[in-house]
């Protein structure tokens, strides 16, 4: 059986320097925003946030919709001073967040990383795998500082994994087990986050007894979550 | 020089629907490339992914029936369709990263005449987007660049050596703009089809890279 | 849409010298066992099979069953070199199969992998992970002949990716589209050697049209299946 | 030597079965760790893992109920459990690799006095079986290993050094044997209960390895 605590109770234990990853795509209905807002009116600074984006209020989102809170307002908070990511600021440099707005003033570092090497640094991460050769960034931006390899003359990068003190992510339903069901294109960064958190808390829309969920539907099994929190 | 007219988006993205054949697994990137699949017809089996973790997603959806839980990488709103499966991040790449992504279609800023790919910064913003798209070019059996020829200052795009920061390096298969199609073919940049009222010293007026037309050149056909 | 063929027709175009995955955990009612069957009536020869076990005829077994064919008669038929696996040979060392009773004088080579390193490497074939370092295997067999490296004074041991010419796998259902659904405990290898091998070929007990599977329970995307086998 | 009683393969199992916190997650070897699972409550809320591809799994499914879509990986019919779920093998040992299983229990051929692990091959039958031995002492947090204390031949299994080869070294936490409960501690072995009628020397005599016997040494308690 899993806790079931308010985004509060969830989010106390999160001290100055802790590291968090944020599941979700974009910016839209995807994020644990609940778990965001509580984050943003607690006293934590000094945060590295790890998430796709950098915060994109506007992305996903439907016409006529409030913007959705989502982890540019830890950003806008001064809170975050370092952000993992691969689509860290807008699209257009016209529309910009606020990581791109204070990231020089405020020293935010931002590590850029391509979107598969980031979800593969994640996945080993939770799969206990110490480092990959990936064929991605061979040659470009992110190759400049890093380690290279030929394998049968072919040159793959070296990446390590990634961890977190804590993850925030979303689940459609969950069971008082902690196995989660995650709808349509919402997967995303989630399962594999949840594998690679010390402390992984879901925002999850319902909690059923276990007997209510087909097991060959459970996106991420419950030995991989720690506390549940209801949306409402 | 007179403004003649050029192709709009749309017939770039038909052009290159043309180019993918039936029952392939096809990545449309955000911008022009994301038009493509308005262009292609049922009977072609084309299959559509997104690197946010769909495959087989259809048309999008109308306004009043958009699902959170149902978005492409470009964040636009898709309708259910037959067929569709879902899968987490680690998964979508990994169909990109291990070669099972038959063509990638992505905007660009910059090519070369090697055919390398600069498409995430724009230098003077001192900070840009990777996203999918250095998976996607480094993964994809086959690479088609859909874009404007130029920029909005009318500056080339197509260069002989990419002053932007690259992508990946010698990745571009095709490039269909507004003015031609051109095929890249050992390090090479071959004119194969122009647009309608477009010659060829037009089109390498507005082209930094040194440009080689084909034998059998022919007018943009859809 | 994907061809459906005949476990004959399916297997025509494996040659002398081809590299096969068989899914499947053991041995039993999870193994493609038709495919195998038509195999080991053709003529080719020299194959290089990886799977789980090195074919264990009674693992698995439902009391007063049949003994299901596995891979083990393509063993004892002589059309085999080489066997990458985890669990190569009978638990106990009374019940011999016919690998451990071939091998030596039949020259088969023996690739013994901790199960874990085995799918990973699977995994990572599918996935364009050229290597990876894991924890498994350092200090001990396997990591005799193999690179290690020290990662913050932890050492890990390097591991290449896997690939395949072709892999049989079982599915419960599939549809036209080639998107596969197994059952409990039936995934275990099929989804991964499924993505890392040139040509997947599946069988199936059903073929339906799409609009019947649930896409949430669809456990490997036709991207990766190349031909259906109707099993009857 | 007296025949003395040694504990049985089910009391071996049900002494482990205490060592085992609520709310664990937990993978059972085949042979005596597979009984583990007899001899723990529901109350308990022990998640069992087996690396075929399932989490919590219950009792064995009656003769004539089989699904061969259902075993655990000692190839086992398992009855359907509310709260199952369901995984492939790169996901399932992702698991075990990445620190998520609390205990592991497991046989064992030989363990040295470092606690050193050798359970995959007798060198005299040239070729042996690691399944998931070698992960599961790897990655679980704490692995516990339940044994007869002396081979067919009353050789000892617990030795200076192993003889046979290693599964992992310095792995072991627990071992549980048909005559007492040693912890490994820094390298040593602390003999911490003894079977009822049993005494330190006849430990001792039948362990190759050095034996300390903790101060507050018990007879073993279920």
């Amino acid at each position: 059986m899993k806790p079931i605590v308010t985004p509060e109770e969830a989010v106390k234990e999160i001290k100055d320097g802790s590291s968090i990853m944020i599941g979700g795509f974009g910016g839209s209905g995807d994020m644990p925003t609940n778990l965001i807002l509580a984050l943003s009116n607690s006293k934590a600074k000094n945060l590295t946030i790890i998430s796709n984006t950098g915060g994109l209020p506007g992305f996903g989102l439907i016409q006529n919709q409030p913007l959705p809170v989502n982890h540019d307002i830890l950003i806008r908070n001064k809170q975050v001073s370092k952000i993992i990511s691969s689509f860290p600021v807008s699209p257009s440099p016209s529309m910009k967040n606020a990581l791109e707005e204070i990231y020089k003033e405020e020293n935010i570092i931002i590590e850029l990383i391509p979107q598969g090497t980031l979800a593969e640094k994640i996945r080993a991460g939770g799969a206990g795998i110490r480092a990959f050769y990936t064929p991605t960034g061979v040659n470009s931006f992110p190759s400049e500082k890093k380690e290279t390899r030929l394998f049968n003359n072919t040159r793959y990068l070296l990446e390590e994994w990634l961890q977190a003190d804590f993850c925030f992510i979303r689940a459609h339903k969950s069971d008082t087990l902690g196995n989660l069901i995650n709808k349509g294109t919402s997967k995303n960064f989630n399962p594999i986050m949840a594998t690679a958190s010390k402390v992984t808390i879901v925002e999850t829309d319902e909690i059923v007894n276990p007997e209510q969920l087909i097991p060959e539907q459970i996106t991420t099994p419950g030995i991989f979550v720690n506390k549940l929190v209801h949306r409402n | 020089m007179i403004m003649k007219e050029k192709l709009n988006r749309e017939t770039i993205a038909m052009r290159i629907a043309k180019e993918i054949p039936n029952n392939s697994y096809v990545n449309l990137g955000i911008g022009i490339p994301t038009l493509v699949s308005q262009f292609t017809s049922p009977e072609q089996n084309i299959i559509f992914h997104s690197e946010n973790g769909v495959l087989n997603y259809g048309s999008l959806a109308e306004v009043g029936e958009e699902d959170p839980d149902l978005i492409n990488a470009g964040g636009q709103f898709l309708k259910p369709t037959i067929g569709m499966s879902f899968f987490n991040s680690a998964d979508a790449f990994a169909m990109i990263r291990g070669g099972h992504i038959d063509i990638s279609v992505l905007g660009a800023l910059q090519i070369s005449v090697k055919g390398d790919l600069a498409n995430w910064m724009i230098p003077e913003r001192g900070i840009g987007n990777i996203g999918g798209a250095m998976d996607l070019a480094t993964g994809a059996k086959k690479l088609i660049v859909a874009m404007e020829h130029t920029d909005r200052n009318n500056n080339p795009k197509i260069v002989t050596k990419c002053s932007y920061p690259l992508t990946v390096p010698e990745c571009v298969d095709l490039i269909v703009t507004d003015l031609c199609v051109i095929s890249v073919e050992s390090q090479r940049l071959i004119v194969k089809e122009i647009a309608p009222g477009w010659n060829k010293d037009e089109i390498q007026n507005l082209t930094e890279a040194k440009l080689l037309f084909d034998n059998n050149i022919t007018e943009i056909t859809l």
